[in-house]
């Protein structure tokens, strides 16, 4: 029942503050929907002590859904360590930024509306985390999906955000595209979709090929390579990484919960639910480390250069999707779902950290004309360090540090473990992003909050730190970021960590990354500290001690400061690829097909030969008496030959 | 155990309306326009009521014809013979919810002879469920085609500016596609020596009396004709854009919500069972046809300029997914084919309703003319985003169950099938938000689109059960798959057992002619 | 023998020219008194074949009546005949084709004639032996009796024949005087006469 | 005096005929023709009764003259057909200075030679029956004698039509000449024992159809058609679309299967040929019309190539078909021709189809009346229309005349184009000026009656089906 | 030299396409048709009486017969429309004859 509850209460919150918003109020809608969404948070704590630590995993049967033929889906609850995992992590940040929205959204006309879509988001997260198969799963990926196009293009009459809730929402069907297409793969070789019955039949699969397209393919690794593609899209992953800088358009809170601790997540989630398979397809993961790596560092390289404050954070949440991914990949998925955890808070607070700072100097969110904020909001200035310092996972090894410190280093301790050609580059590609993480860190804190004020006057006279609504929830996600290692490091990724997940995640014996992790050689533990203090020190001496350097550097070498300034072209790529010769292919099948061959030969074009053809019959009607007589003799003289030829006499 | 024919009643409830107002209503005044509107609803909803009546005694878990009615019609194996099943009942349904509600969306819109108006509207309801009840061909064929006419009319007089082009092209291709079945329906008459529907079915898995391979092709060529038309399947589905953007607003609701659910169930109810060796054949080519209607139709929608020609696409690549849903010739394709058809007519429905209401305000359907509508029309906005969503696929909603069905079903079918009409599933949302943005998003710049109101209660009348239904069948699609599920699962077991018939056991080519002729 | 092949030959070649002469003459007129011609030597073929009766009805109705009836026609309308002989031949070639592809077909069918050997069962009035029965009275036989259904249905013909005639042409001028017999012997004194009283000085 | 009493219906209308000449003859100068015309009617009904009375086959005149289900089942279409042209005619020959007493007398005598050659059953009796409902045919078509246009159409009409009698003429000598009979029954026992028919006679054949083709308005003998519809005065149009039609096509039923009957491999072609050319003619000529008339009498043409898709399939459900066909072409041609009739404006006759524009509005009973039939021709389900060609396509397809069927199939839906554009004008079209006001007692009856049969008809189709089967029946035994 | 009833019918048959042909050399009056198709008829009498004579039928001599009847009923009604048109028109040559077309 409190599983129901957890699930439902949002629901609840978003059907009362949608469709009575208007006869609530704007205050009570906000209201309920955030007390609504404590309750949830709360009890997910409950959920993950009963069920991680209590070891006591439940089921629940809520409704038939689908039943065709073989075809039988159920709605249901499944909540085993993972999911309580991610309900914490759902419930916890949601909870935070409905608060947080209180304060945040005070000045916004469509209050009840914003937070209806928060309460459908979180639903349809928890739809998508407690699911028992996989096409619960995809309602709860596509209801994301949707609720991400609402927020992100929740401020409708600004041009620029509809084109990014758009875009989020076709990219991600990119992914689903294989998502769903996946998930038909695995019913016809399974003849079921719910995890229970698929994961135990998979040990028995490993030899198994089936047709696809036309050729003969490895099943497991195909089924879960078409499951990643949808990863890939909802995580934000190359190359379907486009959307989540525009998505960034939307309210910072939406960023922080979605774009950053939630929904973009789903993918790493998924990989990790369905580890029974991903086991057995060393080939998918392969590519999943191959993706991750990349990812991880492509996004840093971006995120490098990014002037826009919430777009660093975002390009770092892609990079930090990258490090999960290729964990995920080299069968580490519990350091994944760890760094996942952790990622949540630190990123949650980095995001509604920024939401403060651009709160504060009316919603600008270029950070070339801030600076010098450090003095006028302490409190958000110093939560944004730690939310920095838990980002960059600066940590003493084997002592102390903050939660990314204990996520990351593992990640890249699990690479370099794993000891094969995949590992290092995952391993190379992690400490590189690594220090650019930390350059690109600093850099967004020290142009933000320090040097000279290049906001205008008036701006700044009015800078202030935001109402308590807004910073409890900062502080709580701080107490997270720091914490959170610590406490999750054990139970999740020691020694014992089949305890904690139970048969939520399935490692063979064969992957040993992570348990190889723990006792890699000490230079490879002190070197992520090493590399990110480097990056800070880089980025201290660019833009605080010489601020000349960055801007030569980016002169003298143009081509590589547009090429990461333009997000390596990727945009311009699928405009050209996609979206243009989808347009110029739609005129032309229009004006063309439809209306030059299709209408042109078909109705049109019959009728205009009909009409001519009328003209002709009627000038047969020549109105002479001898020319009716003629036809009749003609008619006559034709039909007697042809019997006559007819019969052969 | 009930002697009275519940389905003629159902089916000719909403004649008896149009008689009524015929007779009973003079005059073309005020008052008397009123009436007709009220007849026209009344007699709409009484027929829908009727129809809950079917829904409750029907009988779950068997693929029988139930509530059968026989009666002697012309005789010598022509039947006037009635019946549902689970194929038929979901769709008799669908007519008859929609029903109700096109006569409230042309309550106001429609000021010049409502009288006429309605009582074709009524016709047409009478025809539809004919389609969906007849169990002998020929009735089935005079149901078909005798919604020509009511709907030629309600194109032709109260449609918009090239309501002639476009009201032509649509009776004399939909006539065109259709003769051809009907010398298929007369050879069957011949062959068989009856039109009935059943005993065709069970005549296909009978080595004795299965009609040989070869001949099938030609029927089943003849009966694709119609449907492929109908349906309307690329490259004949040119008639449709025009069709829809002419139509009234009602009009269009039909047209997308039951006439195009003809071709599916025709091809469901006969060409399916009754060839099943030609259907297997020929899955390819409709494959290859369905696959090329969702990329080329989604693409062409990618680019219009006005609202209905887009949703007019739609239509034809979410046809695309019914065409290769059913010939996947499985469980969860067909189930899938099906709900598709009924998501599809309640959300296309709803979408050219959402047109017409803000037509009704601006008398214009050009996209770019409108924007911003998400600040004086909420309510508005909230039913165009569920359904366009719904038209997207979004799980929750009725879109989903049967787009993904079909993926699922052709999958098994064909690999790359599904592939590529997956990317449909990436038009398609192209398409559908890329409308949505453009009229409803965006700042509210032009002065006229400020005044316009937002649903009046009769809109929101409207379109209140269409919302609930579509959510209903994303959330328990249930009460609807069970209903057709006996009646597919039998069809596929049928289609596999036809399939099973050794084929030199058939009778020749030759011989069924020369039985024919004898 | 030879007399009636003979007659034959002649009948018929002339009767072949006139045809070609009735198509070919330019006026009118020579075309019917052609035609005429034509139908005299058809009779004498006639006579040749033993069918006396028919030659006989030949020259009466159909020279006598038809053939006359044309010529009062064409006298009638009063026709400009120079116009009418700057004819066009333009269809000339087509024609030509058209009745000899038909004419060569047509003789290679009759000289493919057999009497087929069923035909003489049924026949149905045989021919009686002209040495006992005139053909005119075999004739009379049949018609009067077997074909008296055809006779009425021919009287039928005629009768719409002459209604035709009549409605078509009849016209009754609003001006011309016609002397009516009756109406002259009906006439009496009171209907014609009336007697006024004329007022002196008034007049009528 | 057996073979009178069988032919007693035709003796009646003889009889009927002449004697409401005496009554026309006698009657005061200058009065009209009501009386006659009414009187008429009633004689045909009497008619009609008489036909209605006889059942079995009978053979009379010595094999001249055969009286069989087929032949009743014709000469009730037949008289309802005239007692119908006659009705619609009352209104129109008054205003149109027509009104003279022979009209009615002349289309009494048409009549009886319709009668006479649904009933002939001998070469001879075909000829003469077919002249004795030509003739009075060449009058009326050029009745109104003082027009151009309609004495044009009596020229045209006669000169064609005594070409036509020359080729069936010359067909029948070739009969006669190759099988040495001219009786039905005899012709066909000649030709049961050969197993090839000779070519003689098949070219008679050729020569005989075409004569009939010619009475029928078939493609190529069909040129007088439009021109004569035109032309001719509008209640005689009405007349020639309806019985003679059906009368020449029940005669060419029966001239063909019951002496030919087994040689329709023969002769099959001519009328498969002759059947095409009608309905892709009638489908694709009558898309420019401007005059309804001329537009009805291209429909004409079409539909008779529909009826001889039944000829064509050479059975007894062929016969069937073309029967059901014809009873419901009557009716349709009925009820049309009334809506034709009644196109007055200003009490002058209009025939444009223009004219039409906008009916919808001024008259809705009219319009939705000639709604109906035009569907109908078109073919449209449920309406009659419909039933008629589902009989004759049913024919083919048991022939196994796929071709002719396919083709007959798409002429159907061209042909639909120029029935829905009359509905076009009539309902989405603004009005002109509107058409004048009543529309008459008779034409409205007939209006309403033929409507209501069309679009009714198929509530029971089966009993006209079973009768016309038994008709049927009768030319195979 | 026997003459049988095929020279007969070559006189019909030769009568008869000379009508045919007359017909085609429309350059005068309707006369001229309604002459040819005299010729036709006369054709058609030949045809009949021989064979007539030759099958020994009398049959054929009474169609004759009627034809003849029957072709003098039709040529009185001809006429009279000629007339009739030619009333109204003024003229009767057949290219005039061309007032409905199409």
């Amino acid at each position: 029942m409190m599983y129901v509850l957890i699930t439902f209460a949002p629901l609840l919150g978003a059907v009362l503050a949608g469709f009575f918003g208007r006869s609530l109020g704007d205050r009570a809608a906000m209201l309920i929907t955030s007390l609504l969404m404590t309750a949830a948070a709360i009890m997910s704590w409950a959920a993950l002590y009963t069920v991680g630590f209590g070891h006591n995993p439940a089921h629940v049967n809520l409704l038939s859904w689908i039943h065709s033929g073989d075809f039988q889906v159920n709605w249901a609850l499944q909540i085993d360590t993972l999911t309580a995992v991610m309900l914490v992590v759902v419930n916890t940040v949601s909870c935070l930024v409905h608060w947080y929205s209180i304060g945040y959204m005070s000045h916004d006309e469509a209050k009840a509306r914003f937070f209806a879509y928060l309460s459908l988001f979180t639903f349809a997260m928890l739809m998508l985390v407690t699911s028992d198969n996989f096409v619960q799963l995809y309602f709860g990926w596509e209801g994301v999906g949707l609720a991400s196009y609402l927020l992100i293009g929740f401020w409708y009459h600004k041009p620029s955000a509809n084109a990014a809730a758009m875009k989020a929402f076709i990219v991600n069907r990119v992914g689903d595209f294989g998502f769903a297409l996946g998930i038909a793969g695995i019913f016809l070789v399974y003849d079921s979709v719910t995890f229970e019955a698929v994961f135990s039949q998979t040990p028995d699969m490993v030899e198994h090929t089936f047709n696809f397209l036309g050729y003969e393919v490895h099943t497991l690794t195909t089924l879960c390579l078409l499951l990643f593609l949808g990863a890939m899209g909802k995580s934000a992953q190359l190359p379907l990484h486009t959307w989540l800088p525009d998505a960034m358009e939307g309210p910072t809170p939406v960023s922080a919960l979605i774009h950053a601790a939630t929904m973009v997540t789903a993918g790493v989630f998924l990989v990790a639910r369905c580890s029974p398979m991903f086991e057995y397809a060393p080939d998918a993961l392969a590519v999943v480390v191959v993706i991750g790596a990349s990812t991880a560092f492509f996004a840093a390289t971006v995120g490098l250069v990014q002037t826009d404050i919430k777009r660093v954070i975002a390009y770092s949440t892609c990079s930090q999707l990258g490090y999960m991914f290729f964990a995920a990949g080299l069968s580490a998925y519990p350091v994944a779902i760890f760094h996942l955890f952790t990622h949540a808070f630190f990123k949650a607070l980095l995001f509604l950290g920024a939401g403060s700072v651009i709160h504060a100097v009316a919603d600008e969110q270029d950070m070339r004309k801030m600076g010098g904020l450090a003095p006028h909001i302490r409190k958000t200035f110093f939560m944004m360090w730690i939310g920095s310092l838990a980002l960059a996972g600066i940590g003493i090894p084997g002592v102390v540090g903050f939660a990314g410190f204990y996520s990351k280093d593992l990640i890249l301790e699990s690479s370099f473990a794993a000891s094969t050609g995949l590992g290092e580059y995952a391993f190379f590609m992690g400490i590189s992003a690594a220090f650019m993480t930390a350059f690109y860190s600093w850099r967004l804190l020290f142009l933000t909050f320090n040097g000279k004020p290049r906001a205008p006057r008036e701006t700044m006279a009015h800078i202030h730190d935001s109402p308590p609504v807004m910073m409890i929830p900062l502080y709580i996600l701080a107490v997270g970021a720091v914490f959170a290692g610590i406490a999750f490091y054990g139970p999740m990724t020691g020694h014992h960590w089949q305890e904690f997940w139970g048969d939520a995640i399935l490692i063979l014996d064969t992957n040993r990354a992570m348990e190889l992790a723990h006792d890699v050689p000490t230079w490879v533990k002190w070197l992520p500290l090493v590399v990110s203090v480097a990056g800070i020190g880089l980025a201290w001496l660019m833009y605080i001690k010489n601020t000349d350097l960055g801007p030569s550097f980016a002169r003298t070498h143009q081509a590589i400061y547009q090429f990461l300034l333009n997000k390596w072209y990727f945009d311009e790529l699928y405009d050209w690829i996609f979206i243009r010769p989808a347009k110029a292919l739609g005129r032309i099948f229009w004006r063309i097909g439809d209306g030059k061959l299709i209408d042109g030969l078909g109705p049109d074009g019959i009728s205009s030969t009909v009409l001519k053809a009328a003209r002709r019959a009627s000038l047969l009607q020549s109105g002479y008496l001898y020319h009716y007589a003629f036809a009749m003799l003609i008619g006559v003289a034709v039909l007697v030959t042809f019997y006559f030829y007819a019969i052969g006499v | 155990m009930f002697a009275f024919p519940l389905l003629s009643i159902v089916t000719f409830a909403p004649l008896v309306g149009a008689l009524i107002i015929l007779l009973f209503v003079r005059g073309d005044d005020a008052d008397a326009q009123k009436n007709v509107r009220w007849g026209a609803l009344f007699a709409t909803v009484g027929t829908f009521l009727l129809s809950l009546v079917v829904w409750a005694r029907f009988e779950y878990g068997t693929h029988d014809l139930q509530m059968v009615e026989n009666v002697e019609w012309i005789g010598a194996g022509i039947n006037y013979s009635m019946a549902v099943d689970g194929i038929s009942l979901p769709l008799v349904l669908l007519t008859t919810f929609l029903m109700p509600l096109c006569i409230l969306a042309s309550w106001e819109s429609i000021k010049t002879r409502v009288k006429e108006y309605m009582i074709a509207f009524l016709l047409m309801e009478t025809l539809m469920i004919g389609v969906f009840c007849a169990q002998d061909l020929l009735l089935f064929y005079l149901f078909f085609e005798a919604g020509l006419i009511p709907m030629f009319l309600i194109i032709g007089i109260w449609g918009g500016g090239r309501r002639v082009y476009a009201s032509f092209k649509f009776f004399l291709y939909t006539l065109l596609g259709s003769v051809l079945m009907l010398l298929a329906i007369l050879w069957i008459y011949f062959d068989a020596g009856t039109t009935s529907i059943p005993v065709l079915t069970a005549n296909a898995v009978d080595p004795d009396k299965a009609i040989p391979a070869g001949i099938q092709t030609w029927l089943w060529l003849a009966f694709f004709a119609s449907f492929a038309v109908k349906m309307p399947m690329w490259p004949v589905h040119t008639w449709l854009p025009d069709a829809h953007v002419e139509a009234p607003t009602a009009g269009s609701v039909i047209l997308a919500g039951v006439l195009l659910k003809m071709g599916g169930y025709g091809f469901i109810r006969f060409s399916l069972p009754m060839f099943p060796i030609a259907s297997a054949d020929f899955a390819p080519l409709i494959f290859g046809m369905s696959v090329i209607a969702i990329i080329y139709t989604s693409l062409v929608a990618l680019v219009q300029e006005d609202m209905k020609k887009l949703i007019a696409y739609s239509s034809v690549a979410h046809m695309g997914f019914v065409t290769i849903g059913l010939f996947t010739f499985n469980v969860q394709g067909l189930e899938g084919a099906m709900f598709v058809m009924l998501a599809h007519g309640l959300i296309a429905g709803a979408l050219f309703l959402c047109v017409g209401v803000v037509y009704d305000r601006l008398h214009t359907r050009e996209i770019a003319r409108y924007g911003g509508l998400a600040k004086n029309m909420p309510r508005f906005a909230f039913i165009f985003m569920l359904m366009t969503m719904a038209s997207v696929g979004l799980p929750g909603t009725g879109g989903f169950v049967g787009e993904f069905l079909v993926i699922v079903g052709a999958f098994a079918a064909n690999t790359w099938v599904a592939l590529l009409m997956t990317t449909g599933v990436i038009l398609g949302a192209a398409y559908a938000l890329w409308l949505y943005r453009r009229v409803v998003f965006g700042k509210l710049e032009k002065d006229d689109l400020k005044a316009l109101t937002d649903l009046t209660p009769r809109e929101i009348m409207i379109f209140a059960p269409i919302a609930v239904a579509v959510i209903w069948l994303g959330v328990y699609p249930s009460s609807f798959l069970d209903i057709m599920e006996p009646s597919i699962v039998y069809l596929v077991d049928h289609h596999n057992a036809a399939l099973a018939l050794d084929p030199a056991a058939l009778p020749s080519a030759a011989g069924t002619v020369d039985a024919a002729k004898h | 023998m030879i007399l009636p092949a003979l007659a034959f030959y002649l009948f018929a070649t002339i009767t072949v020219a006139c045809g070609v002469l009735v198509i070919a003459s330019r006026n009118p007129v020579h075309s019917v008194l052609f035609l005429i011609l034509a139908f005299f030597n058809s009779a004498g073929l006639f006579v040749l074949l033993g069918a006396e009766f028919l030659a006989m009805i030949l020259v009466i109705v159909y020279v006598g009546a038809v053939a006359v009836l044309f010529m009062f026609v064409v006298m009638m309308l009063d026709i400009n005949f120079v116009e009418l002989r700057q004819g066009f031949l333009q269809y000339l070639p087509i024609g030509l084709l058209v009745s000899f592809i038909l004419l060569v077909e047509i003789l290679m069918v009759v000289g493919a004639w057999v009497i087929s050997p069923e035909a003489a069962s049924v026949a149905a009035a045989p021919t009686p032996d002209p040495a006992l029965r005139s053909n005119v009275a075999a004739l009379g036989d049949l018609v009067y009796t077997r074909y008296v259904y055809l006779f009425q249905a021919a009287g039928m013909i005629l009768l719409v024949a002459m209604i035709g005639a009549i409605v078509l042409t009849l016209r009754s001028r609003p001006g011309v005087k016609r002397q009516k017999i009756s109406d002259q012997v009906s006439r009496t004194r009171e209907s014609s006469v009336e007697i006024k009283k004329v007022q002196p000085g008034q007049g009528v | 005096m057996h073979d009178f009493a069988i032919a007693f219906p035709e003796i009646f209308l003889a009889v009927a005929s002449m004697a409401l000449l005496m009554v026309g003859v006698f009657q005061k100068p200058g009065s009209s023709s009501g009386l006659v015309s009414w009187l008429g009617v009633f004689a045909l009904g009497i008619t009609l009764i008489l036909v209605l009375s006889d059942e079995g086959r009978s053979v009379s005149f010595a094999g001249l003259f055969v009286v069989d289900s087929f032949a009743r089942f014709a000469k009730v279409l037949i008289l309802i057909g005239s007692a119908a042209a006659l009705v619609m005619s009352q209104g129109f020959i008054k205003r149109e200075g027509m009104d003279r007493f022979e009209y009615p007398v002349l289309i009494l005598i048409a009549t009886l030679g319709m009668l006479m050659m649904v009933s002939a059953n001998d070469l001879i009796s075909l000829y003469m029956g077919i002249e004795l409902q030509s003739l009075p045919l060449y009058v009326l078509a050029a009745f109104k004698r003082d027009s151009t246009r309609t004495t044009e159409a009596g020229l045209k009409y006669f000169v064609l039509g005594a070409l036509s009698s020359g080729m069936l003429l010359y067909g029948c000598s070739m009969i006669y000449g190759f099988t040495g009979a001219t009786t039905f029954g005899d012709i066909a026992n000649t030709l049961q024992g050969q197993e090839k028919a000779s070519i003689g006679l098949i070219i008679g054949i050729v020569f005989l159809s075409a004569g009939l083709a010619f009475k029928v308005s078939a493609v190529p003998f069909h040129m007088w058609t439009p021109d004569v519809y035109e032309g001719a005065p509008s209640p005689v149009t009405a007349f020639f679309a309806t019985a003679p039609k059906v009368a020449a096509i029940a005669l060419f039923l029966r001239a063909m299967l019951e002496p030919f009957g087994g040689m329709e491999a023969d002769w099959r072609q001519i009328i498969w040929l002759i059947s095409v050319l009608s309905m892709l003619l009638g489908a694709f000529a009558a898309i420019g019309q401007r005059n309804i008339k001329r537009l009805m009498a291209y429909s004409s043409i079409g539909h008779v190539g529909y009826a001889l898709v039944g000829l064509a399939a050479a059975n007894a459900e062929g016969v069937r078909g073309v029967l059901v066909y014809l009873t419901i072409y009557l009716v349709m041609n009925i009820g049309t021709f009334a809506c034709i009739l009644a196109m007055r404006r200003r009490d002058r006759m209009v025939e444009s189809i223009d004219d039409l524009r906008g009916l919808a509005k001024t008259h809705k009973g009219m319009a939705l009346a000639l709604t109906i039939f035009m569907f109908s021709l078109a073919g449209v389900p449920p309406l009659a229309g419909f039933f008629g060609k589902l009989y004759v396509f049913m024919a083919a397809i048991n022939a196994g005349l796929y071709y002719l069927a396919i083709i007959g199939v798409l002429a159907s839906v061209v042909g639909a184009f120029y029935y829905i554009r009359i509905i076009k004008i009539m309902y989405f079209d603004e009005p002109s000026e509107p058409l004048s006001l009543p529309i008459g007692k008779e034409l409205g009856f007939l209006m309403t009656v033929s409507a209501l049969l069309v679009a009714l008809f198929f509530i029971i189709p089966g009993e006209l089906v079973n009768v016309a089967a038994g008709a049927a029946d009768s030319l195979f035994p | 030299m026997e003459i049988g009833l095929g020279h007969y019918l070559t006189v019909a048959a030769i009568l008869f396409t000379l009508g045919i042909f007359g017909i085609f050399m429309t350059r005068k009056t309707v006369i001229i048709i309604l002459m040819s198709i005299e010729l036709m008829l006369l054709a058609v009498n030949i045809n009949l009486v021989a064979f007539s004579t030759h099958l020994n039928v009398l049959v054929g001599q009474v169609f004759a017969m009627f034809v003849l009847t029957v072709a003098a009923g039709e040529a009185a009604i001809g006429l009279a429309i000629l007339v009739v048109y030619f009333r109204n028109r003024g003229s009767i040559a057949v290219e005039d004859i061309n007032m409905m077309k199409g």
